[in-house]
C-alpha cells in the first residue's frame, strides 16, 4: 500500500493544487476548500510519518528527473516532525481563520480576508518544499517563496503600521535571502553540487568555504530574527491580521531555522568550530533575555506576544553550543531545540490566537483594555494561560520538554552560564505571562459588565486556540514517541 | 489493710473523672448536675490514696505511654490534695452560688483538678509535663474570674509565670528524658545525677518547679494571683498547687546520690531567706489572703531548706523526704482552712458566729505558726531531725534559724488574725452551711490530723509539748500584742505597706525605662535608617532611566543603518572566529 | 588572470556596493534598485563559475539557477513596488519610518493618558 | 497491568478526572458537581486507606511509563508518601465540606473545586512521586493548578498577590530543575531510595553541595523558608477553603516534604553529614521559626498572623530534618502531619469568623467566644497544639524535636524551640483570651443569618473535625497506626540502612 | 585550464562596478532606473560573452525589460526626487520632508 514516494510529494501539491479551486470559488467556498485541503495535508504528512516511522528515511526525485537539474525531495526524521508541526499549527490556524473577519477592503472589492486563503496555501507549500527540500538550491527556492508569502499576509489587511512592517520584513527577508544564495553560490563555485548529502561528503574547510558558510548562517540567522537582528519580527508579527501572526510566529521564523539546522549538523559539521558555536549560543541568550525583557515593557499584547517570539527564537539557538560538544548530550540538546521549536510554535500560534480574539472582540489590544474579558471568553483566556505555561517551559508541556533536554545538555556538558539564561528566560515568561493575566483576570471595578463590542465572537476562535495550546500541552505527555521519530535520519552517532 | 488496685480503668478515672463535668457543662440540660458533681470528682483520687498503700503502676495506651501509679511519697501528696480539692469545692458550690460566671468556674476548676491529680498520679515523665501543664495553664481561669482589671493584672502575671516555668521545664524533660532514654520517673533522679548536663538540667529544674513552688524572687506571682483568685480558688492555688512545684523538685532532682553540697547549700539558703522574706514582706501588707499568701512564700521556704539538706546530705534523704511530706501536708490543710476561713469570716453575721469563726481561724493559725500539739509542731520537729543530718556548723544556725521562723510565722499569723477578725460592723451576710461546713472539716483536720493517721505522728505530735515548740509561739505572740498596741496608738503614723508583687514592680519599673528608652532612642533611630531606606527607593528610580536607554536601544535597532552595520560586524566576527580560534 | 578570477571579483565588488546602498540609502525605491544589483552580482559568479572548464560544455545548473534567480527578482520587484507605492499613498513619502511602531506603543499610551 | 502499577494511577485519576469534568458542567450543575466530587474524595480515600495497609504490610505500589530517554514519569508508594498522601486526600475531604458551605457568596464555582481538584492531584502525585523528574513535575503542576485559586477573587490586590506567587514559585521550581537536571546529569535519573540513592557513588563533593543548596533553595520557596518566604502572606487574599488546604498544607507541605525526601531518600543523612549541609539548614530553619514568629507577633490580620505562623511552624520540620538523629527525623516527619492538622482548623475558624460574622481583624475578636463557643473552641485546641501544649498534637513534634536536638547534642536548637514556643504564646493566647475573656466593643454584626448552629453546620463541622483530630493525634500518639507511629515507622525504614549515621 | 580574461572582459569589469555605483548614487531617481536598465542589458551581454545565451535572453526580458517598466511606473505614481541621499539616511528619522510635498 505505500507506494514508495507517494506521500512525499503531496504535503507540497496539495496546497498548490487547492489554489485553482480557491481562486475560482467566492470568499466563503475558498474557507471550505482550504480546510478541505488542511485536513488532506494532515493526512498526507500522517502517511509521510507513518512511511518514515516503518521504512526509514524516505528520498524522491520529482518526476523521475534526477539531480542535479530534477528536484530531489527527502524526507527523515526531523523533515516529518517539522511537516507535523507545519500540518498542526496550519490546519488548526485554518479553522480559526474560518471565523476570523478581517478588516479592511481590498481596492477591487474583494474582501482582504478572502486573500488569505490562497496566500496560507502557499504559504503553506513553501514551507512543505523547504521542509523536504534536498539541496540547498530548492531550499533557496523556498525561502523566497516564503518570504513573499509571508510579507503578502502582513500586508493583508492594508493597515498603516502592517504595510511599513511588511516592507521593512520583506527587505530584511531579501537581505538574508541574497547574503544566503551568495553562500550557495559560493559553495557551488567550490565543490561543484547542490545536493547536501553529496556537499556533505566533499566539503572542506577553507577560507572561501567559511565565508560562504558565515554568510549562509547570518542570512538564515536574519529570517530567524536571532537577535540582534530581530528588529523586524516584532512590528511585523504585532501588527499582521491574528490567523498570519499565528503562522508566522509559529511557522516562518522555524522555516529558516531548520535550514541552518540542517546545513550545520549534516552539510558543514566540520566548521561549527566552539567559537561559532558559543557566539551563535551567546546571541541566542541574549536574545532570550532582550525579547523578555521587551515583552515585559509593553502595553500592547500582541506586540508582548511577537517579542516573546524573540525570546523563544532564542532557545533555539542554544542548541548550537550544546549540540556541538560532545556526541551524547548532542543528542539531548539537538533535539531538545527542535522539540522547543515545535511546542513554541503550538503554543505561541494559539497565544496569537487568543490575543487576537480578545483583541477582536473589545476591538482594542492595549492590556489596560482587557479587564473583564475572562467573563466573555474563557476559553480563549483558558488557551493563552495554557500556552503561557509552555512558553514557561512548565510540566507538563511540550516547552518543559525542549527546556529540560537544553537544560541536561547543558549541564553535562558543563556549560552552566547557558542553563542559568535558559532558567532566566523562563522566569521572565512567567513575568509577561502573569503580567498579561492579571491584566485580563481582573473585574472591572464597577459591578456593569464589560460590553465587547463584536459580542458575537464566533465560537471557532476560541475553539481552535483552545485546541492549539491543548496539544502544546500534551507535546510533554508525547514525548517518547516524538523523540523516536525526531531519531530517524538524525545526524549524531551512536545513539 | 492492704488493697492491690491495679486496673487501668480505675486509675484513669481518677484523673479523667472531673474532665466529665466538664464536658457535661456546656450542655444545658446537664449542667446543675455537673456542677453538683464537682466536687466529688476528685472522689475516685482520694479513694486510691487512701486504699493503695503500695507502689502500683498501670500502663495506659494515651499520649507517649501514660504510666499512673502512687509511691508512698505520691500517696501522701493525692491525700492531701484530694482532700483539699474536695472541700474547697464544696464550699465553692455555696460561695459562687449565683454568680454568672460559675459555670466557667467549674470548668476550670474541674481542668486544674484534674491537673493536679494527674501531675500526682504520673509515672511517666510525659504525662507529668502534661498534667503539670494543665494544672498551670487552667488555673489561670481562676485566678482571673473576677475580672476586674486588677484581677486581669494579676492573671496575666500569673500567665507570664507559667509559660516561663515551662520554658525552663520543657528543655530540662527534654534532657532528662534523653538521660534517662525511658519515661520512667523511677528512672529520672539517677539520670540527672548521671548526666553529663547535671548543673544545666538541675538548674532548669529548680527554675522551672520553683516558679510554681513559689521559691525565692520566683514568688512573684503568687501574692498577686492568690488573693485576686475567689477564695476557694485562693485556698487550692495555696494550698495544693504550689506543692506541685515541690513535687516536682522531689521527683525529679538527684536526691540520694551522690552528695551535692553547693547544690543544697543553695536551696538551704534560698529556703531560709524566703522564709523570713515572705514574713517581713507579708506584716505590711493588709489584705488577709495577701498576707496568707506571703506565708506560703516563707512556709515553702522551709520546705526548700529540707530539700536542701536532702541534695546535700545523701544519708538525710529519707528523714527529709518525710520531713516534707509531713510539712505539705500540713501546711496545705492549713493553709486551705485559713484561706476558707478569710471567706467564712466574711459571712460572719451574729457575736455566736463571730466567735466560733475567731476560734476556728486562731487554731488553724496556730495550727501554722507550730503551737505545742498541733501538726505545725509535728512537722516542724521532723524538719529540725533532718537538719541535725547537715554538718556542724551549719547544724546549729540551721535549728536557731527555724525557731526564729517560727516566731517570725507566728508573727505573720498575728498580722493575719488582726487583719481577718470577723469585723460586726460590715453589712452581715447569711452564713450558709455550704460555707462552713467544709470550713469546719478543715479546720477539724487541721487539728486532727496527725492524731487521726499513722500512730507515728501522734507520737511525735505529743512530743511537741516541750519548750521549744513553745517559746516561738509565745514570743511571737507578745510581739504581736505589742506590735498591735504600737500599731493602734494614734502618733503612730509609721504604717509600712510594700505592695505585692514587691520585687516585680522593680523589674517593671526598669521594663517602664526600657520602654521610655526606646521612645527617646530607638524609636527615631529606626525612623531614621527607613528614611534612608526611603531615599534609595530614589536610586530605584534612576534604575528605571536604564530601562528606558535600554528601550530606546532597540528602536535604535529599527533603522537600516544600524541593522546593517550589524549584520556586517557579525559577519566579520563569525569569519574571524572560524579562521582565527 | 583568468577570466572566471575576474568575474569573480568583480561580482564580489558589485554585491558589495549592493550592499551598501541597501543599507545606506533610505528610498525605497533604491534599496529595490540595491537589492537587484546584489542579486546580479550573485548571478555573474554562477554564470562565470560555469564556463571555468573551457573543454567541456558549460554546465546546465548555475544556468537553471540563475533564470530561477531572475524570475524571483523581478517578482521581488514588483511586489516591493506595489508596497512602496502602498506606503506612498499612505504616509505621502518612500521611506520607511525609522523607529516604528511597536516600541513606541508604549509612550503613546503614556502620551493618551 | 497489574493492579499494584494501577493503583497509584487511579489515586490520581480519582481526583483528576472529576476535576476536569466539573470544568465542562454547567455553573448552575451545583447538585450533581457537589456529588461528583464527594464522591471522588470517597473513592480516593478508600484508595489510600487500601495502599495504607498494603504498604504497612510490606507491599510495593510502582507506576513506571517512560517520559524520555532517561527519564522516567515514577509513581512509587513507600511510608513516607503514604503519609503525606492521607494528609492531603483526608484533608480534601474535610476541607470540600468546608467550601460547600463557604463558597455560596462566590462565583464561578466549577472553576474553584476543578483546580481545587487539580491542587489536590498534584499534592499526590508529588506524595508517590518515585523520582526527583516525577517530583519536580507534580512540583510545578501544583503552582499551576494552585494560581487560578489564589487569583479567584479577580480583584487588584488577588491578581498581585497572585503575580507574586507565581513569580517566587516559578523562580523556586526554576532553581529546584537546575538542581535536579544537574545531578542527573551526574549520575543518571536519581529515584527516591530509601536510605538515601546516592549512597556509595564516589562524587564530587563541591558540586554535591551545589545541588543540594539549589534544591534546598528552590524547594524552600513553597516551604517558605526565610528569606524565601514572602509570597506566603500575600497568598492569604485567596478564598479561606484555599487558604486553609492549599497554603497552610499543600503547597507549603509539598516543600517540606520535598526537604525530606532530598534529605533522606536522595542524598541520604549520611552524605549529608559528610557534605556538612545540615548544619547550616537547621541555621536557615531556626531563623525562619524565630523571624516568622516575630512577624506574626505585629500583625492585626488575623489570617496574615496565621501565615506567618505557618512560615515559622513549617520550618520545624526542616529543623527536625536537619537534626541528625531517629526522634528528630520522628518530629520532623509526624510535624508535617500533625501542622496540616492544626493549621487548616485555624483556617477553617478564621474562615469562619469572615464569613459569619465579617470578623477578618484579630483586634475584632473580643468576646468573640460568647458568640461563637464551638468555633472557638476549636480554634483554642489548634492554638494550643500550634503552642505545643500536652496532650494536643503539636506537643508531640515539638518533644520529638525537642529529644533528638538533646541527642544530636544541639541543646541550642532547643532553644530555638522554646524560644518559638514562647513567642507562639505570645502571638496565639492573647487572641484566645480576648475570644473569651473580653467583652465585645460593639455588638457582632452578622453576615451570615444565625440559625440553628453558631454558623452553618457545614464549616463547623470541618473545623470541630480537625479540632478533634489534633486532639486525638496527640492523646493517642502511643496507639497504633497514630501519626506518630506512622512517622516512626518511616523512620525505621530510612535509617536503619544506615546505622552508622547516627552516631553523635 | 581556466579561460583567461579577454580585453572586453577587463572592459565590462570596469563598467559594471561604475554602472551599479550610479545606479545607487544618482540623485534623480528616473536617471538611476535608465541606468539600471542599461546595467541590465549590459549584463545580457555578459552572459552571452559567457556562453549562457538562453539567460541572456531572460535577462534582457526580464531583468532589464520588466523590471524597468515597473519601476518607472513607480516613479511615475511616487515621484523621482531622492533627497535623502546615502548622508540623511544616517538619520533615525527618515524621510526629506519634500519628499511629502511632491
Amino acid at each position: 500500500m505505500d507506494n514508495l514516494g507517494t506521500w512525499i510529494v503531496w504535503p507540497i501539491l496539495l496546497p498548490l493544487i487547492a489554489i485553482i479551486p480557491i481562486f475560482l470559488r467566492k470568499r466563503s467556498g475558498a474557507a471550505n476548500v482550504s480546510l478541505v485541503t488542511a485536513a488532506a495535508i494532515v493526512l498526507a504528512v500522517a502517511g509521510l510519518a507513518r512511511q518514515v516511522l516503518t521504512n526509514g528515511e524516505q528520498s524522491h526525485a520529482v518526476g523521475g528527473w534526477d539531480a542535479p537539474l530534477g528536484i530531489m525531495l527527502h524526507a527523515d526524521g526531523l523533515s516529518v516532525f517539522m511537516l507535523m508541526m507545519t500540518a498542526i499549527v496550519g490546519a488548526i490556524t485554518s479553522i480559526y481563520a474560518a471565523g476570523y473577519r478581517f478588516q479592511g477592503g481590498g481596492d477591487s472589492g474583494s474582501s482582504s480576508g478572502y486573500f488569505f486563503w490562497p496566500l496560507s496555501m502557499f504559504l503553506w507549500a513553501a514551507l512543505n518544499v523547504l521542509f523536504l527540500a534536498a539541496d540547498i538550491f530548492n531550499l533557496y527556492i523556498g525561502l523566497e517563496l516564503l518570504s513573499l508569502a509571508a510579507v503578502a499576509l502582513v500586508t493583508l489587511e492594508r493597515k498603516r503600521d502592517a504595510t511599513v512592517a511588511g516592507m521593512r520584513y520583506l527587505l530584511a527577508s531579501f537581505l538574508g535571502s541574497l547574503a544566503y544564495l551568495l553562500g550557495v553560490a559560493l559553495l557551488y563555485t567550490a565543490f561543484g553540487t547542490l545536493d547536501l548529502e553529496l556537499l556533505g561528503a566533499r566539503i572542506q574547510p577553507d577560507l572561501p568555504t567559511a565565508v560562504a558558510i558565515m554568510l549562509i548562517t547570518l542570512g538564515t540567522a536574519l529570517k530567524t530574527a536571532l537577535f540582534p537582528l530581530h528588529f523586524w519580527l516584532p512590528p511585523a508579527h504585532g501588527s499582521a491580521p491574528t490567523p498570519v501572526s499565528a503562522l508566522l510566529s509559529a511557522l516562518v521564523v522555524k522555516a529558516s531555522f531548520y535550514l541552518l539546522l540542517r546545513l550545520w549538523f549534516e552539510v558543514f559539521p566540520a566548521a561549527l568550530t566552539p567559537a561559532i558555536a558559543q557566539m551563535l549560543g551567546l546571541l541566542g541568550a541574549i536574545g532570550i533575555l532582550w525579547g523578555s525583557f521587551l515583552a515585559l515593557r509593553q502595553h500592547k499584547l500582541k506586540a508582548l506576544v511577537a517579542f516573546s517570539t524573540v525570546a523563544q527564537v532564542g532557545y533555539l539557538f542554544l542548541l548550537f553550543p550544546l549540540a556541538s560538544t560532545s556526541a551524547g548530550w548532542g543528542v539531548d540538546a539537538w533535539s531538545g531545540g527542535v522539540y522547543h521549536a515545535f511546542a513554541h510554535a503550538c503554543a505561541k500560534a494559539a497565544m496569537f490566537m487568543a490575543a487576537g480574539t480578545l483583541a477582536y472582540a473589545i476591538g482594542s489590544d492595549q492590556l489596560d483594555h482587557l479587564a473583564g474579558t475572562f467573563q466573555h471568553y474563557p476559553f480563549s483566556v483558558t488557551a493563552l494561560t495554557l500556552a503561557g505555561v509552555s512558553l514557561m517551559g512548565l510540566p507538563p508541556s511540550g516547552g518543559f520538554i525542549g527546556k529540560w533536554l537544553l537544560l541536561n545538555s547543558a549541564l553535562a556538558s558543563g556549560q552552566w552560564w547557558f542553563a542559568l539564561v535558559i532558567l532566566t528566560g523562563s522566569l521572565l515568561a512567567t513575568g509577561y505571562v502573569t503580567m498579561v493575566l492579571s491584566h485580563i483576570l481582573l473585574r472591572p471595578p464597577d459591578a456593569a459588565p464589560i460590553e465587547p463590542r463584536n459580542t458575537r465572537v464566533s465560537f471557532t476562535l476560541e475553539f481552535a486556540a483552545l485546541l492549539l495550546a491543548l496539544i502544546a500541552l500534551g507535546l510533554g505527555l508525547a514525548a517518547t514517541p516524538m523523540l523516536a521519530l525526531l531519531r530517524i535520519g538524525m545526524p549524531f552517532t551512536g545513539y | 489493710m492492704t488493697i492491690t488496685l491495679t486496673h487501668p480503668a480505675l486509675w484513669l478515672s481518677a484523673v479523667g473523672l472531673p474532665l466529665l463535668p466538664a464536658l457535661l457543662l456546656p450542655v444545658a440540660r446537664l449542667r446543675s448536675p455537673a456542677q453538683l458533681l464537682m466536687p466529688w470528682a476528685a472522689a475516685p483520687a482520694l479513694g486510691l490514696a487512701l486504699l493503695v498503700s503500695q507502689e502500683v503502676v498501670v500502663e495506659l495506651p494515651l499520649l507517649l505511654g501514660m504510666r499512673l501509679g502512687l509511691i508512698p511519697l505520691t500517696r501522701v501528696f493525692l491525700l492531701f490534695t484530694a482532700l483539699l480539692w474536695i472541700i474547697a469545692g464544696v464550699y465553692a458550690q455555696s460561695y459562687l452560688a449565683g454568680d454568672a460566671g460559675f459555670r466557667r468556674f467549674c470548668g476550670f476548676y474541674l481542668l486544674t483538678m484534674s491537673g493536679n491529680l494527674g501531675l500526682i498520679l504520673a509515672r511517666d515523665l510525659v504525662s507529668f509535663y502534661f498534667f503539670f501543664t494543665l494544672m498551670g495553664l487552667a488555673a489561670y481561669g481562676l485566678v482571673i474570674h473576677a475580672g476586674t482589671a486588677a484581677v486581669q493584672r494579676a492573671g496575666r502575671i500569673y500567665l507570664i509565670l507559667v509559660i516561663l516555668g515551662e520554658a525552663f521545664l520543657l528543655p530540662a524533660m527534654l534532657l532528662t528524658a534523653v538521660a534517662a532514654g525511658t519515661y520512667n520517673l523511677e528512672a529520672v533522679p539517677a539520670a540527672v545525677a548521671g548526666s553529663a548536663q547535671r548543673p544545666l538540667i538541675m538548674g532548669l529544674l529548680l527554675i522551672g518547679f520553683g516558679i510554681k513552688a513559689g521559691a525565692l524572687f520566683l514568688h512573684v506571682w503568687l501574692p498577686l494571683a492568690h488573693p485576686a483568685a475567689p477564695t476557694p480558688a485562693s485556698a487550692i492555688l495555696s494550698g495544693t498547687m504550689i506543692k506541685a512545684g515541690l513535687l516536682g523538685w522531689l521527683l525529679f532532682l538527684p536526691l540520694g546520690e551522690p552528695a551535692l553540697p553547693a547544690w543544697g547549700t543553695f536551696c538551704m539558703v534560698a529556703g531560709i531567706t524566703a522564709a523570713f522574706y515572705g514574713v517581713v514582706v507579708g506584716l505590711t501588707q493588709s489584705h488577709p489572703k495577701s498576707i496568707l499568701a506571703y506565708s506560703s512564700v516563707s512556709q515553702m521556704g522551709l520546705m526548700t531548706v529540707a530539700l536542701g539538706v536532702a541534695l546535700a546530705v545523701p544519708t538525710a534523704r529519707t528523714l527529709a523526704l518525710s520531713a516534707i511530706m509531713v510539712y505539705a501536708t500540713h501546711h496545705a490543710l492549713a493553709k486551705g482552712a485559713l484561706f476558707l476561713g478569710v471567706g467564712v469570716a466574711d459571712h460572719v453575721s451574729t457575736s455566736r458566729q463571730r466567735l466560733l469563726v475567731g476560734v476556728g481561724l486562731l487554731l488553724a493559725a496556730l495550727a501554722l505558726a507550730g503551737a505545742p500539739l498541733s501538726s505545725g509542731a509535728v512537722a516542724k520537729t521532723f524538719l529540725k531531725d533532718a537538719t541535725y543530718a547537715v554538718s556542724d556548723p551549719w547544724s546549729a544556725r540551721l535549728s536557731l534559724l527555724l525557731q526564729l521562723a517560727a516566731v517570725a510565722t507566728t508573727l505573720l499569723m498575728g498580722r493575719f488574725l488582726l487583719a481577718v477578725w470577723p469585723d460586726t460592723r460590715k453589712p452581715a451576710h447569711h452564713l450558709s452551711p455550704g460555707l462552713w461546713l467544709p470550713w469546719s472539716v478543715a479546720v477539724l483536720l487541721v487539728a486532727g490530723w496527725v492524731f487521726l493517721l499513722p500512730e507515728e505522728l501522734a507520737t511525735v505530735a505529743v512530743k511537741t509539748l516541750a519548750f521549744s515548740s513553745f517559746w516561738p509561739v509565745a514570743v511571737g505572740a507578745l510581739l504581736v500584742g505589742g506590735g498591735w498596741w504600737l500599731y493602734r496608738r494614734p502618733g503612730m503614723r509609721f504604717r509600712p505597706a510594700i505592695p505585692e508583687g514587691d520585687v516585680l514592680l522593680l523589674l517593671l519599673w526598669l521594663l517602664n525605662v526600657l520602654q521610655r528608652v526606646r521612645r527617646a532612642g530607638v524609636v527615631p533611630a529606626w525612623n531614621a535608617l527607613t528614611r534612608q531606606a526611603d531615599r534609595s527607593a530614589g536610586h530605584w528610580q534612576r534604575q528605571t532611566d536604564v530601562v528606558t536607554t535600554l528601550i530606546r536601544l532597540e528602536g535604535r535597532l529599527n533603522t537600516w543603518v544600524v541593522a546593517g552595520t550589524i549584520f556586517m560586524v557579525l559577519l566579520t566576527l563569525a569569519l574571524l572566529l572560524v579562521v582565527l580560534v | 588572470m583568468s577570466q572566471f578570477s575576474l568575474y569573480a571579483v568583480i561580482s564580489m565588488l558589485i554585491f558589495s556596493i549592493g550592499l551598501y546602498g541597501f543599507i545606506a540609502h533610505a528610498h525605497l525605491v533604491r534599496k529595490i534598485l540595491a537589492v537587484n544589483i546584489m542579486g546580479s552580482a550573485i548571478f555573474l559568479l554562477l554564470i562565470s563559475a560555469a564556463r571555468r572548464d573551457p573543454t567541456a560544455p558549460p554546465d546546465p545548473v548555475p544556468h537553471a539557477m540563475v533564470l530561477t534567480g531572475i524570475v524571483v527578482s523581478v517578482s521581488f520587484t514588483a511586489f516591493a513596488l506595489a508596497l512602496t507605492r502602498r506606503i506612498y499613498a499612505e504616509t505621502g513619502q518612500a521611506y520607511l519610518p525609522e523607529t516604528e511602531p511597536a516600541i513606541s506603543a508604549q509612550k503613546q499610551d503614556i502620551v493618551q493618558k | 497491568m497489574e493492579l499494584s502499577a494501577l493503583i497509584p494511577l487511579l489515586v490520581l485519576a480519582s481526583s483528576i478526572l472529576p476535576s476536569l469534568l466539573i470544568f465542562f458542567l454547567g455553573e448552575d450543575r451545583a447538585r450533581l458537581r457537589i456529588w461528583l466530587y464527594l464522591g471522588a474524595e470517597i473513592v480516593k480515600l478508600l484508595l489510600v486507606v487500601f495502599m495504607l495497609e498494603g504498604i504497612y504490610l510490606g507491599q510495593s505500589y510502582e507506576t513506571r511509563i517512560p517520559l524520555l530517554p532517561g527519564v522516567d514519569f515514577l509513581l512509587r508508594a513507600n511510608a513516607l508518601a503514604m503519609l503525606f498522601l492521607m494528609l492531603s486526600a483526608g484533608l480534601w475531604l474535610v476541607t470540600t465540606i468546608y467550601a460547600i458551605g463557604y463558597m455560596e457568596e462566590l462565583p464561578y464555582h466549577g472553576r474553584f473545586y476543578g483546580f481545587f481538584g487539580l491542587s489536590v492531584t498534584s499534592t499526590a502525585g508529588l506524595a508517590l512521586a518515585g523520582n526527583l523528574f516525577t517530583f519536580y513535575f507534580f512540583y510545578e503542576t501544583l503552582t499551576l493548578a494552585t494560581y487560578p485559586l489564589v487569583v479567584h477573587r479577580q480583584t487588584r490586590e488577588a491578581l498581585a498577590a497572585g503575580r507574586t506567587y507565581m513569580r517566587y514559585a516559578v523562580a523556586g521550581g526554576a532553581l529546584l530543575l537546575l538542581g535536579v537536571v544537574w545531578l542527573q546529569s551526574l549520575v543518571g535519573p536519581v529515584e527516591f531510595t530509601e536510605g538515601g540513592s546516592l549512597v556509595g557513588r564516589n562524587l564530587n563533593t563541591s558540586a554535591l553541595v551545589a545541588i543540594f543548596a539549589l534544591m534546598i533553595a528552590g524547594l524552600g520557596v513553597k516551604t517558605a523558608l526565610f528569606p524565601l518566604h514572602g509570597w506566603l502572606p500575600m497568598a492569604m487574599i485567596a478564598p479561606a477553603p484555599v487558604s486553609a488546604l492549599v497554603h497552610a498544607v499543600a503547597v507549603v507541605k509539598a516543600g517540606a516534604f520535598g526537604i525530606v525526601r532530598v534529605v533522606y531518600e536522595v542524598f541520604g543523612l549520611g552524605l549529608c553529614r559528610q557534605l556538612g549541609v545540615l548544619f547550616p539548614l537547621s541555621l536557615v530553619a531556626s531563623t525562619t521559626i524565630i523571624y516568622g514568629s516575630l512577624r506574626a507577633l505585629v500583625q492585626d490580620d488575623l489570617k496574615r498572623r496565621l501565615a506567618y505562623s505557618t512560615v515559622s511552624q513549617l520550618s520545624y520540620i526542616v529543623l527536625g530534618v536537619a537534626i541528625v538523629g531517629t526522634a528528630s527525623t520522628i518530629g520532623g516527619i509526624v510535624h508535617l502531619m500533625h501542622q496540616g492538622i492544626m493549621k487548616i482548623t485555624l483556617f477553617f475558624c478564621a474562615g469562619i469568623l469572615a464569613h459569619t460574622l465579617g470578623i477578618t481583624r484579630i483586634s475584632e475578636m473580643d468576646g468573640v467566644g460568647r458568640r461563637m463557643p464551638a468555633t472557638m473552641v476549636a480554634f483554642s485546641i489548634a492554638v494550643f497544639g500550634m503552642i505545643g501544649l500536652p496532650p494536643f498534637a503539636g506537643f508531640i513534634s515539638k518533644w520529638y524535636l525537642g529529644m533528638g536536638a538533646v541527642e544530636a547534642g544541639q541543646i541550642w536548637s532547643v532553644a530555638v524551640l522554646i524560644t518559638s514556643t514562647l513567642l507562639n504564646m505570645a502571638y496565639f493566647l492573647p487572641i484566645v483570651y480576648a475570644a473569651w475573656f473580653k467583652v465585645p466593643a460593639v455588638p457582632f454584626t452578622e453576615k451570615l443569618p444565625p440559625g440553628r448552629f453558631e454558623t452553618g453546620p457545614l464549616l463547623l463541622a470541618p473545623a470541630l473535625t480537625t479540632a478533634l483530630l489534633t486532639l486525638l493525634f496527640g492523646l493517642f500518639a502511643a496507639s497504633d497506626f497514630s501519626p506518630l507511629q506512622w512517622s516512626a515507622l518511616i523512620a525505621e525504614r530510612e535509617l536503619t540502612t544506615q546505622p552508622e549515621v547516627l552516631g553523635p | 585550464m581556466n579561460i583567461s580574461a579577454g580585453g572586453f572582459d577587463i572592459l565590462l569589469a570596469a563598467v559594471l562596478p561604475l554602472l551599479a555605483w550610479y545606479v545607487l548614487s544618482t540623485r534623480d531617481l528616473f536617471k538611476a532606473v535608465a541606468l539600471f536598465i542599461a546595467y541590465g542589458l549590459l549584463f545580457s551581454l555578459i552572459w552571452v560573452r559567457l556562453a549562457a545565451p538562453d539567460v541572456a535572453l531572460a535577462e534582457a526580458a526580464i531583468g532589464a525589460g520588466l523590471t524597468g517598466a515597473l519601476l518607472l511606473d513607480t516613479l511615475g505614481r511616487i515621484g523621482s526626487r531622492d533627497t535623502s541621499g546615502a548622508a540623511s539616511a544616517m538619520e533615525p528619522e527618515g524621510g526629506p520632508p519634500d519628499a511629502r510635498e511632491s
